[in-house]
Parts: C-alpha cells; structure tokens; sequence
C-alpha cells in the first residue's frame, strides 16, 4: 500500500452516512474508493453540484459534466445542479460537514497554505480559501513530507489559504489533531515509530494517552 | 439515511420560544399541516421570521390568531387585521422589512455573509438604528443576518434524500430559509426515490434538509 | 371614462415592447388591459416569476400561481419562475424598465409614501421599498386627491417609502414629472383647467411650454 | 423584440478596452464562438473577468495566448502557463479572487448591492489593503461589486425572450454574469420559440439578455 492509498483509507473512517463533503483535487479524491460498506457521501463539486458519482467510461464522457479539476464525471441518483454563487453558500455559509485538501504547508495553529509560492508558483486559489474557511472540518490529507523536507511546520512561511481553520492533518505516517495546545498525535503508522514521525515534522507533537495505531 | 418522520415528530422539534422560519407568500408555499398542527399543539412565545402573517383563517395567521407568537418579522401583515390589533395593543412585537431586505438577510445567514449592504430603506423609518457605510459615493445601510432555530418549508416534490422541487410560485422564501436555520423540516406534497427529480429541477439540494413530512 | 381608466390607459403609453416593469397591487394592474398592439410587456410578480399572463377563467385556478397580491394568474410562454433573492435582485439591481404604484402621498422632490399611516394603518412595506429604490423609472398612477385633499404634497407628511425616486406621475387630472426645479406638467385632461389641475394639488405645478392634452 | 444577432454583429460589440466577463469553469459553459471571433478579430486590452483562464489552446486562454487580454480577474489561473508567464514577465495584470468571493462581488454587482461581507481571506494576502468590519464580534472583508461591459455567457437551450437554460455544470458562473453587465450576449447551443422551456428551467430570465447568439 504506498503512502497515497494509506492516507485515503484512513482519511475515509472520517466520514458517517450522509455526511456532505468536498474533496480537493489529486489524493483527496480517492477517498470515496473507501469508504465503508453502508456509508454514501454527498460529494460537492463546487463548479456546481452535489451527488458526484464515478468517473464515466470513454463512451459516457460528457463533457458538460465535470468537476473542478475539469474532469469528467457522473452524477449520482438525487444529485442537484446550480450556480457558483449557490455553490459557495454552501460553502461559505458551513453547510458542509467537512472538506478534504492537500497543502503545502500546515502549522500547529492550524494555518493552511496550498494556493501559491511567491515568485515561483501562483495558480490562485481557486475555491480553497472558501472551502476552508466554511466547512465545519477541514481535513489536511497529504503526503507527511516534501522530498524530506517537514510539511508540517510551527509556522507557515507561505501565504495563506485560511488561518486557523485545520481541525485534523492525515498522513502516511499518523494523523494529528490541531489544539488550543498545538498537535496532538492521536493515531501512528505502525512502521514508523513515534520518534521518527516527530523527526519528521517540524512542530512539536504531543503524544495522546490514547495514541494507537493508524491501523 | 431516511429523513421521512411523522407529523408529530415534526411538530415535537418544535418548542416554546423558538425563532421558528416559515415558508409561503400569502400561504402559497406555505407548510399548511405543520402549521395546523402547531395550532393544534399550542407551542407559544413563537417569533416567527416570513414574508407575511397570511389570513386569520390561512397559513401562518392562525398561529397568530390562537395567540402564539410573541414576535413577527415580515415584510407585509395588511391581508391579517388580527396582526394589527395585536401590535397596536402591544400584545405582539411586529417588526416589519423590506422584502428584498428580509430575503437577502436571510441568503446572508445562509451563505455565512456577514450582513447585507443595500441602498433600500435609505431616509425612511427602515433606516433608524443601523449604520450606514459610504461605499464609492453611494450608501448603504447594513442590515445583519436573519436566522432561525428551526425553518419549516414547503416543497411540491421532495425525494428521499431532502433535494425538493417547488412549483410555480411556491418558491418564494423556501429556497432562502432552508439555509438559514439549525433545523429544517420540509412538506412534501409529494415523497420520491432519489433520482425522482431532474437534478436540474432541485431548488434546495437535499443537504439543507433535515426532516421530510407528508403533507 | 372614470378615473382610474383614465390613469390606466395613459400609464400604458409608457412602455415600448419588450419593456420589463412590475405593477403595484390595485389600479395599476389594469395598465396591461391598455398597451397599444405591437407592445408585450415583460411584467414581473415580485412573489417570484417575469411573465405574468391574463388571470384564468375559475376553471383554472391554480393556487400555486398567484400574483403578490395573491390572486390566481397564469404565465404568458417564456415565463421563468424563481425565488424571493433572485426576484428582488432583479428589482434592487435596476433591471426593471418601471414600476408602477399608487400612493398615499407623493411630493415635488420626488418622495412617495405609500405604506403606513402611523397609528392607523401598518400594512407593512412589502416589497414597495425595494420596487421604489431599484427600478430604473417609478411611475405613480393614483387619483389626483383623496375625498377632495391633495395627495401631491410639497413634502410628505407620512414615512417615506423611498426618497427621491418618483420619475412620474399621472393622474386623471394630467401627467406631471418630477424635475430638479419641482413639478412640471406636461399633460392635462382638458375636463380640467389647469387652474383646477394646480388647486387640487399642494405642490407648486411649473406648466410645461411643451403642455399638452392627455388625449 | 428578436434577440439573436450574428456571430459578426456579436463581437463588434466587443471594443478594445472594454472590461468583459466570460463564463465557464476551465473551458465548461463557456462561450466558445464567440471567444474564437474575438481571438480571430483581434480585439485588444481586454480587462476579462472568469473563473479562470481556461487552456492555452481551449476557452478563455486563446485571448490570453493570443495578447488580447490587459488584466485578468479571476480564481485560479493553474491550468494556463502562458497567464502565469504573462503575468510574471509583467505584461499582464492579474488579480486572483476566491472562487466564492468572485460569485458573490458579480451577483452584488448585479443584485444592487453595496459589497459582499465576507469571513474569507481575513489572515491571507487577499485581505490586504481592503476595509474590514467587525459585525456581531465577528470579522468580515468588505469586499466591492464587480461589473463589467459586457458578459458572453454560454446556455444549452435559449428562448427568443433570452431565457436561459444551462445543462449540468454548465451553469457555474454564466447566471451571475448575466446580471452584472451593461450588454449581454448569450451564446446558445440550441435556440427555442417562448415557452420551449418549462419556465422552471429557466435559470437565467430572459430580461438580462440583450442579444443571442447561435453557437
């Protein structure tokens, strides 16, 4: 199982029947792939829908039919159609009960930056400073490093997408709670040890007495 | 996930002193069995958020007939004398709003916007009490949010997941008050399977629903 | 002729083809009954729908198509129907052509009451306020004066509707426009003087070099 | 009150200079004839308004390959490298708004509000410079109405009256657009008589629309 697949399984026993979500583009859409038997999601796509269903086969590709990564998909029985203002009501105004989003750095305030490097990288925000700042979690679903280097910072360097907004961080390595008292560790990859994690991570982690293993 | 309940569980959500949102214009789109049987409950001290107090013997007048409601916001009670007699004796708090005001204020608490900056009500009694901005030359005044505790809907065609399609002008307020309160009961003319609305026909997507009651 | 043909079929001089306009409750409703051939009028029910058609034979009553003042209407083709938000966006945002209404009291700077009479009558603005501020003419169609007392008022007495909005106003004493230097009359029914015109009325009348009958 | 106007009648309308909104989410419910009559006549300094800026060779981003485009305002500019080097290179401004942001300012704009009070951005780049205003102990971004000269939006199926009916995620921000423009042009896939869509399905009113153009 590579780190990809190990973040999406876990990053999907977040989730109860029901639950209204949007997942950001890349990792955090394989997540529906595992789900649990009984539990159906009602994924956002925030060009304008809920009820995102399976990437079509070739001979059902429609192209007025895709989500904001401008990939075509379906849509699930009882889905709805609308306009981007509707969309980001939605958003905005906290009736998803969570969104799922890659980053580029997240610190222990809970700070998030994924929409730009200054001078090197700026494709804009697109809808995650929205999806952010209005869903009721914000789940940070990524790999735990860059090329080595900790992701997970005491503080984010670059701009930000939302300021202390991150309620939970998922990893190939554990997962991690954001607190009033910084990251708290609550569930560890078992080939990897607790020191090695920290190790890895910039910010301090504060091991739960509940700690147990991601699996 | 089945969000169909009972007539008497629906009313049971409701309680004494609740900011309580219903649907309807002059009792078009009005939940006219959720409203009967809040009569017929007694539930008191009522603030009732809609566009009006329909008729004394239609709608939402009846609750205000039967005495209770403590409080109306609306935008017009002429088509209910019992509503101004009420108020003129000071036996009921009427606030009254500009409808697109109340519309829009309601969008807002909705769309997690923190007021509405609108031109209508300038140097009238609407006017009195409220900031007023200066936005490139022209003002505005600042109207705040308008939520509720639970909204009570009506829609023509509602499937099983909560997504409902309203017929003709039975729109009006539903749409906007489906997403501005912590609660939403909807009145279904009409149960279907999902898929039993062309997602292109749903005008509240079924994630703002909570509840669905037969009409 | 009685009066209120007389105001109606002059109203309806006012609008080309295509024209988008909103009618007040009463009087103004019977302008449609008057436009030349050739003009369709776009007319708008602020309850939620553009395309008001003739109202139905009782037959077809339908009581989920009802003007805002809750009568059964129908819908001409090409009717579209849509929301309480999306209604007073059109209004607010200056999309309608004109607006129609009666009033209560209007004077030389343009200001229109037409909701309240403190301590007697509190029907409440409904969507008056919005009509008045957002449409881009506001034509007052009213009877010249009430039980013999002038209505045209050098400053109205009654909390205002909307300051400074009244574009024009016709009467079945003679059609006057609101100018920067006060009242203008440009047309009078020659059943009057416009000696007679300017007795009936508390506002100075400035009278049009360009005057001409009404007929 | 015939519409629809031709391809060549469409663009002259399109001035160098003008601020134009196009709509679309990366190339899906965009105006595709009419963007490439623009590429093809050369039109110049144009201030667009989108989502974002499509592909190099798809949508919106042949006007940016091709040098037409001054300013660009939009969300996300990722799946287009000629912006981002246009843009680093200093030969075009670009100003990146979030996704929700943008549909809010362009239906302020079109709705007659003053601004969008919104919590997004507080703490990010995207706050600075603008006013902030702490309502009810909460903070927002005022954020301004956005408006354009023209809107070229795109609709699946198009009454003669200009009622709008947008298939699947077509819709995104080509509604809000219509409303938000001094002239709009609604590119139509298929063009219908009044009344060849049920008026429920109309999801932009004919009023907003000025011209149809087949695609």
């Amino acid at each position: 199982m590579d780190a990809k697949e190990i973040i999406a399984r876990r990053v999907a026993q977040e989730f109860k029947d029901g639950d209204a979500v949007n997942l950001g583009i890349g990792l955090p859409t394989m997540v529906p792939n595992f789900v649990e038997e009984g539990v159906e999601l009602q994924l956002q796509s925030e060009n304008g829908f809920m009820g995102i269903g399976p990437e079509p086969d070739e001979a059902h590709v429609d192209m007025d039919l895709v989500n904001a990564g401008g990939i075509p998909v379906t849509v699930v029985p009882g889905a709805a159609f609308f306009d981007s203002a509707a969309s980001f009501g939605i958003i905005r105004g906290g009736h998803l009960d969570a969104t799922v989003l890659g980053a580029l750095q997240v610190d222990e305030e809970g700070n998030l930056a994924n929409w730009m490097i200054p001078g090197k990288l700026v494709p804009g925000m697109g809808g995650a400073m929205d999806l952010v700042g209005g869903a009721k979690r914000v789940i940070v679903a990524m790999t735990h490093t860059a090329k080595g280097s900790p992701k997970i910072l005491k503080k984010c360097t670059l701009p930000l997408t939302a300021a202390k907004k991150v309620s939970r961080i998922v990893t190939e390595m554990g997962v991690m709670d954001v607190t009033p008292q910084g990251l708290l560790l609550i569930e560890y990859n078992p080939e990897y040890t607790v020191e090695q994690i920290q190790a890895a991570t910039e910010a301090k982690l504060t091991v739960s007495s509940q700690l147990k293993k991601m699996f | 996930m089945d969000k169909q309940i009972s007539i008497e569980e629906a009313v049971a959500q409701v309680k004494d002193g609740m900011t309580v949102m219903i649907g309807g214009f002059l009792a078009c789109g009005s939940p006219h069995r959720i409203i009967d049987a809040l009569v017929q409950k007694g539930v008191k001290d009522l603030t009732i958020i809609a566009n009006d107090t329909g008729f004394i013997d239609k709608g939402i007048g009846k609750l205000v007939v039967n005495g209770q409601v403590k409080k109306v916001v609306a935008t017009h009670i002429g088509t209910n004398k019992e509503t101004g007699r009420l108020m003129n004796e000071g036996k009921m708090e009427v606030v009254l709003v500009p409808q697109g005001t109340l519309a829009e204020q309601i969008r807002a608490a909705g769309a997690g916007l923190g007021g509405v900056l609108t031109p209508i009500g300038i140097g009238t009694p609407v006017a009195e009490g409220k900031d007023q901005l200066v936005i490139d030359g022209k003002t505005y005044l600042l109207e705040k949010p308008v939520k509720a505790d639970i909204a009570l809907i009506a829609g023509t065609k509602v499937d099983v997941k909560g997504n409902v399609f309203y017929r003709e002008a039975t729109q009006n307020f539903n749409p906007l008050m489906a997403t501005a309160a912590d609660l939403v009961i909807v009145e279904a003319g009409e149960v279907v399977e999902a898929g039993g609305i062309d997602p292109h026909l749903v005008m509240t997507p079924g994630l703002f629903v909570d509840y669905i009651v037969k009409a």
